[in-house]
């Protein structure tokens, strides 16, 4: 059913491949059989847009879900994983996508659960620890082994994600999406890691939608959409272009700053600080201005404050000192839901966490933070509601069956896209949007950032936040850069990715 | 009372009223079986008298239990509502004994309107203070509704001496007659108790499918960092609805002492977990966001008429225990069966 | 010849356990059938159990009643749908409501067992009193009985009292707080005689069983055992398979000639006590050959 | 017992035992507090005699929670102790009568440890019962374990038609004698029931501290997801908890039995509720994957040595139910005002 689109099978040992796999959810048909092909030391990169089964692919190939129909074949043999156990004994370990850590537990107990060490009287702890502590080195990361993991931000939870699937000494690491959370300095390291273990004859599948990135890495690309198998080709024979025309058809831009007329200053940030309950401050004596119609990023490694800052504009941190006024009046003493009212609305980071009501349906997630625009007195207005979800999932393009469809059956990209339009629909005049392309497709990035540039020709203030550089340079009027809780640069659209990456203290990428 | 916002698996808009009732839980199935049954193993079951007997049986449940499912949608749990029930009635019992002003030397009789406002107020401040400890102090609903239980067991216990009020007819004398008409009297031959579950199951049934504050509900139910940053104030409306499961626990203590036409200290014991079984028997999820009130108060005629069923054919009280326990235990595996399918995972 | 309804308290304790039992074959006897339910102390459920007799069409009830007030408005509405009911064991606080009232006279079985108490204890020394549940009469009933009769000795001194809710665990655990409370005492008088079992643990377990005496209620058939052993000076036999029975005949005459036989409506039953000297006339649960 | 895995705090290796203490939990100085109190208000509270008498007491809801402990630490909850543990009385309770054997016509009399051993295997055989319904069929456990509360108790009422087993002494010349060695004997000066309680504890201390079942235990409490993609066998994890819980509801069940050297099927009536508290109490999460063993001891204690003070003190039965609730609020509200410093929403 795949065809080759380009080049030719590599002579490399192929180690794992899938042959005609298929997997359908009900009238879902995530994958429409599929043949891929895992190369002995070498890495292979899978793109393709939200929702078109990568993570579903890679899940059947480390066992932890069944095709339903196809087979895979591990050193020329067909196999079946009735588990990740199962696959992880053979040499197959993957880290997933969406972070799979128990938060209660401590680094070393979440790297080693369900492996332990054990010892004469129990567990061998101590030589866990030391195992932890060489695999943090490693990674150049300074994490305590026993530290809780829900004391660690983001990024560095992915950190100890990728040190457990380094434990395990396997054949063949899957990698989905590993590096959504990291700095570009970890991403860095990383990739080093992944070089030697290439060396050493690991295999690796390599998935990210930061596709320059994965290009430096990879040796292989492989396309997917929609379920089937678009393009093959061997690192020579492929770039930037080449990925994102058999992704998703076209060409893209994630766009220009667009021309809009600057208006009053709406939001104004005046010495705002957020401190940290162990004595310094997330956020220290921040003053930033933002006007109606102009279009800010914030690029700043992990760790700077972004996300802390954002978080107590939209009222859900309390600021130390400092004042923010919005459209001139001051919002600090306000709930989030009067800052919504009044025009402030932020898309958070953590979509699974912060955005997203799984027990809700697609519409009623869209609908969730405008009740107001459909209720009539007493009660919610059936059509009304109707209309605003309709309206919103066109102008966002979530890829869904329709409103009523469970919020779960979304990919993630899409997923996204509901917590930026549940937003946009409280007709904000000022959108605060924190990371928001972590985790989305090379196409529902340029949507979305086409939206935005929409919106501030309309007059939205519109401040995100990014950790890639490439999306500083695309419609941002101006650039803040931020570093420990202050801002240490500032340029307009002109500027180059190395200025941006030297103000946030980032050694420049090679 | 019907509420899209929950349906487990989405509806299309065509099949609304058989389709989504039988594809909604199997409490509705087990109803009607359970119906089948009895009628066919006692005579005097499948009787109009009987079901209305039986109805205003379910009352007292069916009260507790709508106020049970706003609390479990709300991703909590309300262990007090039972001890709230006695309190409120010896409250109300107390009152209609005449509230005796030492400094006036005077004893007062408020007229049973007053009594009922008073009541229902008393059964709310209670329930509002669960949901200050738990909203504000951050204590878990189990615990804190938990510790309410015993105070508010124990305050009543204290209130009375652990006797019991008698006398709730009130006097004409005393122009406070009129509390046993919650009771006794019916409308239309439809006891006043059940009509007053009724009204309750349709306002809770509205307010949850068509009200701002219904939608805010389910949405802190099912992740309430994402509600409250989608400006949903998360902290109100948990006080809320124990302040809601509380004054319904009043009204069922109204209700109930009516009924009894008494008052004492250890009415409703246990009867938080029937609540809570009837709930969950009507297919709502414990961990939050997921249940309806037609669904509950299909729970609670589940186990009325089971109970009653039992008792009428004559099972001895040993086997009536084993078969609610059972029935509790099946009719949910079938629902989580149900629930099952075709969700994705989290 | 129709349905009898036998509603009693909690058929896990062995004196309500023979009151429904009792009172059941002797409706099989007369010709009834007979149903036994349980209401456990729950007015709520009370009101149940009657609203199915009445769905039942019952031709009687037979009701241990849950709480002296709490159960009026149950009777009432029985008397509202014509069915006689027979109340045993404990009363209400209302009268012409009932067809009869049928208790064992708890005054006189207090009086009885109290003096019985004496003549082991002694006239002084320092004693504790297990106490019911508050939500039946009979509690108070026998407590103050108990007080009359000890309260004529000047030197026996009440130091401590505690509600153990006629539960044999409760009252374990309390005899064991309150002889730490009060560990010189010599007498343990009881409401009945599940809770003065469980202080007999508590007392064997601390070793003083010997120094302790105690005395219970009910002649329920373990406190018989116990008195034979000689660890439980007495007990005071409740005739409630006799007032059952009669309870089940009254309630058969009401059927027939609308009357019980009987003038009044409460009904008192002597109590008996048992002591070692008689304990082996007690040929059956609650039957003591005269 | 120490329990590095869950401590809140990340715990550095120096100040282990004290500094660890008071940190750990409110717990350890609501304890202190109400010995405090009651050495003041009553002469006879502190003795050797009354600590060991009071900790005998402390022993049945002890056992109860370490069970519960596990169960919850994995996310889950277990109402059916109280039952199990009035089943578990009932069955050795009819073994100690002898067992009828109809077909060969002779009644059998095991002696004391196969009565035990059978005992145990009952209860764990009902807590798996469990386990299986919450794994496998996916019912919630609060429902899973509700049902066979009621399911449990049913059976013991039907297995003793009520009535109470009293002959558990045994008969010397049926060989099975030593049934009441567990309640009535001391070793050393201290009541074996106290004993079994500290073995209980320090082997469940040492399973979740060092063993690789702890780790799985904590894990699948706290992401079972997670746990279960590391290949943690998360299913077997949750059926060997309440298995466990419910074997060591049928060893309270035999302590408590032999204190009383008699077993109805009535026993342990709410102390579900107890043994929940206690574990609360201790600081563990009703949510999972946080709480340890020495939390839930000194929960247990703060419990028992508050209810024994309060009846040593002669405070009427009303207010130590009054004074039960508030100090569960209390003990909790100080801990959870503990977990919310210093750490990260999340
Ligand atoms: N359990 C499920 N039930 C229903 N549909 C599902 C399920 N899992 C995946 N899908 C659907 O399968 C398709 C592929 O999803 P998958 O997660 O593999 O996409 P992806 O390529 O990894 O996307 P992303 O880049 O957003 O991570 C999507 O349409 C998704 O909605
Ligand atoms: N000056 C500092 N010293 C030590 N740690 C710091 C400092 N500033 C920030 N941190 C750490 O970084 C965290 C802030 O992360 P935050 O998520 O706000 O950053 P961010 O810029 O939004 O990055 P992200 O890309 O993860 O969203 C704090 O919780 C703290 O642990
Ligand atoms: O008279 C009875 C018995 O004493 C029984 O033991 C408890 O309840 C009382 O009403
Ligand atoms: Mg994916
Ligand atoms: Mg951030």
């Amino acid at each position: 059913m795949s065809k080759i689109l380009s080049g030719k099978p590599d002579t490399a040992e192929v180690v794992l491949a899938a042959r005609n796999v298929a997997k359908s959810y009900g009238s879902v048909h995530a994958l429409k059989g599929v043949n891929f092909d895992i190369h002995r030391g070498q890495v292979t990169t899978l793109f393709g847009e939200n929702g078109a089964g990568k993570s579903t692919l890679m899940k059947i190939l480390s066992g932890v879900i069944q095709p339903t129909t196809g087979e895979i074949i591990l050193d020329g043999q067909p196999v079946t994983f009735a588990s990740a156990n199962e696959a992880r004994d053979r040499g197959i370990s993957i880290i997933h996508q969406e972070l799979s850590l128990a938060p209660n537990l401590s680094v070393r107990d979440n790297i080693f659960m369900g492996r332990e060490i054990m010892g004469p009287t129990g567990v061998d702890f101590a030589e866990e620890e030391r195992q932890v502590r060489r695999l943090m080195e490693e990674l150049e990361e300074d994490i305590d082994p026993l530290t809780p993991v829900e004391e660690l931000r983001l990024g560095q939870q992915q950190i100890v994600e990728i040190a457990r699937a380094l434990s395990v000494d396997s054949r063949i690491l899957i990698m989905d999406e590993p590096t959504s959370a990291l700095s570009a300095s970890e991403v860095e390291v990383l990739f080093k890691v992944i070089r030697d273990l290439t060396a050493k004859g690991v295999s690796i599948v390599y998935i990210s939608h930061h596709l320059e990135e994965a290009l430096t890495i990879t040796d292989h690309a492989v396309v997917l959409r929609d379920g089937t198998m678009t393009a093959y080709a061997p690192r020579a024979e492929i770039d930037l272009e080449w990925i994102v025309r058999n992704m998703v058809g076209d060409n893209y831009d994630l766009g220009a700053p667009p021309a809009t007329r600057m208006g009053e200053v709406a939001l104004s940030i005046r010495n705002l600080s957020v401190p940290d309950p162990a004595g310094f401050n997330l956020v220290d004596k921040l003053s930033l201005d933002v006007r109606a119609g102009e279009i800010v990023c914030i690029y700043g490694l992990m760790g700077a404050g972004r996300t802390e800052l954002l978080e107590t504009c939209a009222g859900r941190l309390t600021a130390s000192g400092g004042e923010i006024v919005l459209e001139g009046r001051e919002i600090s003493h306000l709930s989030i839901a009067e800052r919504i009212a009044r025009g402030l609305a932020l898309v958070p980071e953590d979509r699974q966490r912060d955005g997203l009501v799984q027990t809700m349906t697609v519409g009623e997630n869209l609908s969730l933070a405008s009740i107001g625009r459909f209720t009539r007195g007493l009660f919610t207005s059936r059509s009304a509601e109707k209309k605003l979800i309709q309206d919103s999932i066109r102008e966002v393009t979530v890829k869904t069956s329709g409103g009523h469809a469970a919020i779960g059956s979304l990919s993630g990209g899409n997923q996204q896209k509901v917590v930026i339009g549940k937003m946009l629909a409280t007709r904000p005049r000022v959108i605060m949007l924190d990371e928001p392309s972590r985790g989305i497709d090379i196409g529902a990035k340029a949507e979305v950032f086409r939206l935005l540039a929409e919106g501030a020709k309309q007059g939205l203030a519109v401040i995100y936040s990014t950790s890639e550089v490439s999306e500083c340079l695309s419609i941002a009027h101006r650039i803040i850069v931020m570093h420990k809780g202050r801002i240490s640069a500032e340029f307009d659209s002109t500027v180059t990715k190395e200025k941006i990456m030297a103000a946030s203290g980032e050694s420049v990428a090679a | 009372m019907s509420a899209t916002t929950a349906t487990p698996a989405p509806a299309k808009k065509g099949d609304f009223s058989l389709g989504r009732i039988l594809l909604q839980g199997r409490a509705f199935f087990a109803l009607i079986l359970i119906i089948a049954v009895f009628s066919f193993l006692s005579p005097n079951y499948f009787t109009l008298s009987n079901f209305l007997i039986m109805s205003s049986q379910v009352a007292i449940y069916g009260i507790l239990s709508v106020g049970m499912l706003l609390v479990i949608l709300n991703g909590g749990i309300d262990l007090s509502v039972g001890s709230i029930l006695a309190l409120c009635g010896v409250v109300a019992g107390a009152m209609m004994q005449g509230v005796e002003l030492d400094w006036a030397g005077v004893i007062l009789y408020p007229p049973v309107w007053a009594v009922v406002v008073l009541t229902v107020t008393v059964g709310a401040a209670v329930g509002a203070l669960n949901g200050v400890l738990i909203s504000i102090f951050k204590v878990p609903p189990f615990v804190a509704t938990l510790g309410v239980m015993y105070v508010a067991r124990g305050v009543a216990l204290l209130m009375t001496n652990g006797l019991t009020y008698n006398n709730l007819r009130g006097n004409p004398d005393l122009g406070n007659t009129g509390f046993s008409w919650l009771g006794f009297n019916r409308i239309a031959g439809i006891p006043i108790s059940v009509i007053v579950l009724a009204t309750v199951a349709v306002l809770a049934g509205l307010m949850l499918s068509r009200s701002a504050f219904g939608r805010w509900l389910y949405a802190s139910g099912g992740n309430e960092r994402a509600a409250e940053l989608s400006g949903v104030p998360t902290r109100r409306v948990k006080i809320a609805v124990y302040t809601i499961s509380g004054a319904l626990a009043a009204i069922a203590g109204l209700v109930l002492s009516s009924q009894l036409t008494s008052a004492g200290p250890t009415a409703g014991t246990t009867y938080e977990l029937t609540a809570i079984a009837a709930v969950v028997i009507g297919g709502a999820a414990l961990t939050g966001g997921r249940g309806t009130v037609r669904g509950t108060m299909l729970g609670a005629f589940v186990i009325g008429f089971l109970s009653a069923g039992l008792v009428i054919i004559g099972v001895s009280s040993y086997w009536q225990t084993v078969f609610t326990g059972a029935v509790i235990v099946l009719a949910v595996l079938m629902n989580s069966i149900q629930y099952g399918r075709g969700i994705r995972k989290g | 010849e129709g349905l009898i309804t036998i509603i009693v308290n909690d058929p896990a304790n062995p004196y309500w356990f023979t009151e429904g039992e009792v009172a059941k074959k002797t409706a099989e006897e007369l010709g009834y059938t007979a149903n036994v339910a349980a209401h456990r102390g729950d007015t709520n459920t009370e009101s149940t159990l009657i609203d199915t007799a009445i769905t039942n069409k019952s031709v009687a009830i037979i009701l241990d009643p849950a709480n002296a007030d709490g159960s009026v408005g149950a009777v009432q509405k029985a008397v509202a749908a014509n069915i006689p009911v027979i109340l045993v064991n404990a009363e209400i606080n209302q009268e012409g409501l009932a067809k009869a009232q049928l208790v064992s006279n708890n005054a006189q079985g207090a009086a009885l067992g109290a003096q019985a108490w004496v003549e082991t204890v002694g006239d002084k020394g320092k004693y504790v009193e297990l106490f019911g549940a508050p939500s039946d009469n009979n509690a108070q009933t026998r407590s103050n009985g108990f007080e009359t009769v000890l309260s004529q000795y000047p030197d026996l001194q009440k130091v401590g009292q505690e509600v153990a809710n006629w539960d044999r665990t409760q009252g374990y655990q309390k005899m064991q707080s309150l002889l730490q409370a009060n560990p010189d005492i010599n007498g343990v008088i009881s409401g009945n005689d599940e809770m003065a079992l469980g202080a007999i643990a508590a007392l064997k377990e601390a070793g003083k069983l010997d120094a302790v005496k105690v005395g219970g209620f009910d002649g329920s058939p373990d406190a018989v055992e116990a008195v034979k052993a000689g660890e439980l000076q007495y007990t005071v036999l409740q005739p409630v398979a006799i007032f059952s029975a009669e309870a089940v005949k009254q309630a058969d005459a009401v059927i027939k000639t609308g009357k019980t036989g009987v003038d009044t409506e409460k009904q008192l039953f002597d109590c008996f006590l048992i002591t070692k000297d008689n304990a082996d006339k007690y040929t059956a649960p609650f039957v003591l050959e005269q």
